[in-house]
């Protein structure tokens, strides 16, 4: 629990006033709540992470099963299970503030008031650097449409939880819509401080033999290196419309597709589903961001942001 | 729990579609009976994600044996591993059985299929603590019950009873037939079942131990992304108010794989299979 | 070129009309003009094949670098290289009539009338079966917005095609869209025979040492088994919402992989880029789709079409 | 053309980085030089495309041997291929060197890096035709030089130049300056220059033989989707109206791979790197 760890000073990034000791977070959902880690990577070490979801009520979560592996990636639909906001005050943060990394805490609900009471709960949580909005989770059937489709309903959300929150707000983008921009442009506009991208896109796998959906909930979000192209051009594309700083998320598994997501645009970037099957990958990647920084002659990576050479 | 890079030893078939890996680790475990390990060879990226294999055996503190069936992607992989491969490791994981000794009942291990990979341990220890065990192994056919690791509980020498389903080895019926005249014919007062198997073996196992009023613990399977408690993917339904308290859902891989089997929703079915 | 084969009657389809031996078809773009294939496989065993993209005048394509391997898939950016619909019908079009299977002429344009177009002179072509308008392809720079992501954009091209065409229409849907549906009731509103889904989704590679993208192009269409679930889930909402039969694509690399899609509620099948990794996956998948009739003691692959069990 | 699945005989280091890969046919095949395979390990799903590997040399009617650098997925993949492992395999696919011989003239064959395994057979062929050759042979280093099969060459005894980038083996210069020496200083009147090796290299070699106005045939390198003709992504950019009449762009795997060097457009490139 020390927080003596030394830094490679080139790698640190700013995002809205917060600052990362490197740019490698560990990504909601496949992060727990931080401590799951402590066993087996140095916390001081990762520029931050975001929370699993974190409701006002705790969640139970979609019946198994939850998860499925596809090709080059998997689908899950949990349904957002979690301990609930107050809980995780309570029994996580007061452990996570004795590491030295960026606690992100990623906030979801099924209404905008859902949002605002969960939001107002986590202001009274010390340590918390920012709030992550995820209005993107397609594995939930209330509340019928999915917010972050929808760049008015997103742009409604984003004005009311600026106002209730207490902290910096990244709101975290859907790829499940036609025009990415127009839903960044909104949410941008109506006061975020930065924007992650990208969540899960809706899929399904069938079993043959069954014909039934492998998911109990029938589809659910497709994660991992097979979406890692949709993900960055995305970025590539949100990068160029909007002036926040951007939060890259999406099938990265390595140094190098973490380097593509910077150069597309992004400040920092977000591991998920990596961290299941590599629990140290966050670790392998702030090494080789150095590494890289070495070989390029690069004194600062934040000279790399969005450095891509296209018309 | 380790996070490490692992050598394979040897790979070798017991019999068709079932292997014995054991790998030699960098640094010393302790492992209880009934743990499991998430598996893959180093590198390797379809599947993506690792496997949970029961350890089968500790041959030593850097040397660990695990039995497994090669059905889909996962287990096909790990059976390309040769002499000298690599293998991305964490283990130990989960809880392990926890034996009752103080009741002065016996224990009855019901093994289905490859389920047996996780109670050689448990069956070791049984008999270093003298505890009255009764076997009662289940496969599917002769060489199923040689590939699940039939020689090695043998040489355990514990009373036991062998069925398979086409009768090519023992008895021709399930596994659950010779619990229920064990526990109808014998009592078993103050007995603890122990099993590990197919998802509708250890169902019925449930019901047999409820039926009779017996102690039972079962060691569960559900598809795993992590394995170490992060994903929240592999959760079973269970009673909530029920043994031990438990909410709604629970995780195999860090609040199992072991459970109390009256805590299980049975017919909220954890895998698809 | 003989035209004897043997067809497993389980295995035939019936589309707008037009008889399929079976319901395994090549995709546009991924099976050339089918010729390609036949030293490697028995054309006659075929269900049938959609055309690379025809334009009314023969097109150049885009500059290389034209396709980069991502996880799971690829990427392309081909820019609808082709000899033309007037060089189709003259130098192919004769020796495919020699082959007991199913031409689907793939249709593409920069505008409305250029499609009226290629049609027009598609419809002297004898031996095409029907015709798929490709109004999806997102590689080609010229038109401005992707007709495929706008429902009203496409229902108007779709009823002036179905007007200037002799023959049962296709058209191919866009999976780069917030709600697939919408789109895929325009289009049927407007008259199209059958929709096919999906084409390729846009995405982006890096080269993080020249920081420039890795195609030409910049951005390219993401195809092969890591959008698989993707393209099963769209294939799912359409079928629950319009009632012409569809034509399933998107990652399908073995027999498993075809089934989801007939079970989701497609017809017939295209597999695409498989078959550049493994020229004979058509013959392997037509074999499988017997098998598994057999196993399940199928009489007729028609009864799988949409009979997934899901609420 | 054949569509199969080989039997690996062999896979063994050359040197660091670069392999000897020997695959057995079960049907016989006839190779011209300069022809490739797509091959890639059995069942293998990442990467899911097979790689382009010029036939570096024909063991027998069933026996095909290709020369590797170990470069990045495809390759690595290729490298853990073992005896009796299976290849699929699709060949042989390409054009092939065309040999002129009629003008009288010479051959000038410059191999750089890898590129040499697409100009062995090459050699073997204008040596049966006793065609007057020199061999301009360029590799990073020694060890390089070593991988990409020096020894093979050498067992030719034609007259060659052996450049490294480093100096350890040979003259330290690029290959390109030996070629240009020789047209300067020997003349080679009628000769044909043919090259295969990276694209900077080709771009130079195409220069220095438009200045000293000598037929030159290089075989081109581009990411392949499909070797047979269908995906249309391993185009060149080439002179319209140029030899052959060529188009905008051709593919590198039907139309190529081996091209007239001032048909191509060098200034569009191909590959990235
Ligand atoms: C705690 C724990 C311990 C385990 N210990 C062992 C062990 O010691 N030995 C062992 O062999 N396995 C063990 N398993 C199961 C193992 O982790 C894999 O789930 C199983 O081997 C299937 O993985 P796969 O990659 O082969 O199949 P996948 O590629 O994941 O699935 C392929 C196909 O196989 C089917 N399938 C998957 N699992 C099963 C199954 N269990 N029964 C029937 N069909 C199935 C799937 O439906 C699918 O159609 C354990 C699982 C858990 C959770
Ligand atoms: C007709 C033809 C014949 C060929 N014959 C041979 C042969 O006989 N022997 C042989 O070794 N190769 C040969 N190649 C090249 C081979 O097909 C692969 O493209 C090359 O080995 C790289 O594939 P990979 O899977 O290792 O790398 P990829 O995984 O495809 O790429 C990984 C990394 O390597 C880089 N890279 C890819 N190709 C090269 C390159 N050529 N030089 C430098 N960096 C590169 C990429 O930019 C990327 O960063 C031939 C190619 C063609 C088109
Ligand atoms: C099992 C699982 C659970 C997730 N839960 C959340 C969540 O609670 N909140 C959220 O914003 N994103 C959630 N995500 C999305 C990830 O944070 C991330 O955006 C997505 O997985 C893409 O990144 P990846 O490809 O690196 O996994 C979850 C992803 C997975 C795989
Ligand atoms: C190289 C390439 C070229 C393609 N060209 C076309 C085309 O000309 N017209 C079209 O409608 N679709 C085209 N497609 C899309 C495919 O037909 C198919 O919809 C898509 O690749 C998804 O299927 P798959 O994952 O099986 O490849 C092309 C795809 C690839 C990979
Ligand atoms: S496998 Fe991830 S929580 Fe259990
Ligand atoms: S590699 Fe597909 S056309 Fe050449």
């Amino acid at each position: 629990m020390s927080k003596v760890s030394n830094h490679d000073p080139r790698l640190a990034v700013e995002i809205a006033g917060i600052h990362f000791n490197n740019p490698v977070l560990g990504a909601s959902g496949t992060f727990g709540y931080g401590l799951e880690f402590a066993d087996l990577i140095d916390l001081n070490r990762l520029g931050g992470f975001a929370t699993k979801g974190l409701s006002a009520k705790p969640l139970a979560g979609n019946a198994p099963p939850r998860i499925v592996e596809t090709h080059g990636g998997m689908l899950n639909a949990i349904g957002l299970q979690n301990i609930g906001a107050r809980a995780f005050i309570e029994e996580k943060l007061p452990r996570l503030r004795g590491y030295d990394t960026r606690i992100i805490a990623n906030v979801f609900g099924y209404s905008d008031e859902d949002y605002i009471e969960a939001l107002t709960i986590l202001n009274d949580g010390e340590g918390i650097a920012a709030y992550e909005l995820n209005i993107s989770c397609p594995n939930v059937k209330e509340g019928g449409i999915v917010i972050g489709n929808s760049p008015d309903a997103a742009a409604r959300l984003t004005e009311k939880a600026k106002r209730a929150s207490s902290r910096p707000l990244i709101v975290k983008l859907s790829p499940n819509v036609t025009d990415i921009t127009k839903v960044a442009r909104a949410i941008v506009g109506a006061g975020a401080d930065c924007l992650s991208l990208i969540n899960t896109i809706v899929g399904m796998s069938v079993d043959v033999n069954t014909r039934r959906p492998r998911l109990s909930y029938g589809t659910g979000g497709l994660s991992g290196p097979a979406i890692r192209p949709i993900a960055v051009r995305m970025v590539y594309e949100v990068a160029r419309t909007v002036d926040v700083p951007l939060i890259g998320i999406g099938g990265i598994a390595s140094t190098s597709d973490a380097l593509e997501f910077i150069i597309a645009g992004a400040t920092a970037i977000q591991i998920g589903t990596a961290n299941y099957y590599d629990p140290t990958i966050t670790m392998k990647v702030i090494d080789g961001l150095s590494e890289y920084c070495e070989n390029q002659s690069l004194e600062n990576i934040n000279s790399l942001i969005g450095s891509i050479k296209a018309e | 729990m380790i996070e490490t890079i692992a050598t394979a030893e040897s790979n070798r078939e017991l019999a068709p579609g079932y292997r014995m890996l054991t790998i030699n680790l960098i640094e010393d475990v302790r492992v209880n009976p009934g743990q499991f390990a998430m598996l893959k060879p180093r590198g390797s990226l379809e599947p993506l994600l690792r496997r949970a294999l029961a350890i089968y055996r500790v041959e030593g503190p850097q040397r660990l044996s695990f039995l497994y069936q090669v059905l889909g992607r996962g287990t096909t992989a790990l059976a390309q591993l040769r002499e000298k491969d690599e293998v991305e490791a964490l283990l130990p994981l989960g809880n392990s059985w926890s034996i009752e000794t103080s009741g002065g009942g016996g224990a009855i291990v019901v093994a289905g299929g490859i389920g047996s990979a996780s109670l050689l341990m448990l069956c070791e220890e049984l008999k270093r603590l003298r505890v009255d065990t009764k076997l009662l192994f289940g496969a599917a056919t002769e060489r199923a019950a040689a590939g699940c690791g039939l020689e090695d509980f043998r040489a355990l020498d514990l009373p036991s009873i062998v069925t398979t389903d086409d009768g090519s080895l023992g008895d021709k019926e399930l596994v659950t037939a010779p619990l229920e005249r064990e526990l109808r014919e014998h009592g078993h007062k103050g007995s603890t079942i122990y099993a590990c198997g197919p998802w509708p073996m250890m169902r019925r196992v449930a019901e047999i131990a409820a039926q009779f009023k017996t102690r039972c613990l079962v060691s569960l399977e559900a598809p795993m992304g992590c394995g170490f408690g992060v994903c929240v993917g592999c959760v079973v339904a269970v009673n909530t108010g029920g043994p031990l308290d438990y909410g709604s859902y629970k995780r195999v891989c860090t609040d199992g794989s072991i459970f109390p089997s009256e805590a299980i929703r049975w017919e909220v079915n954890a895998m698809t299979h």
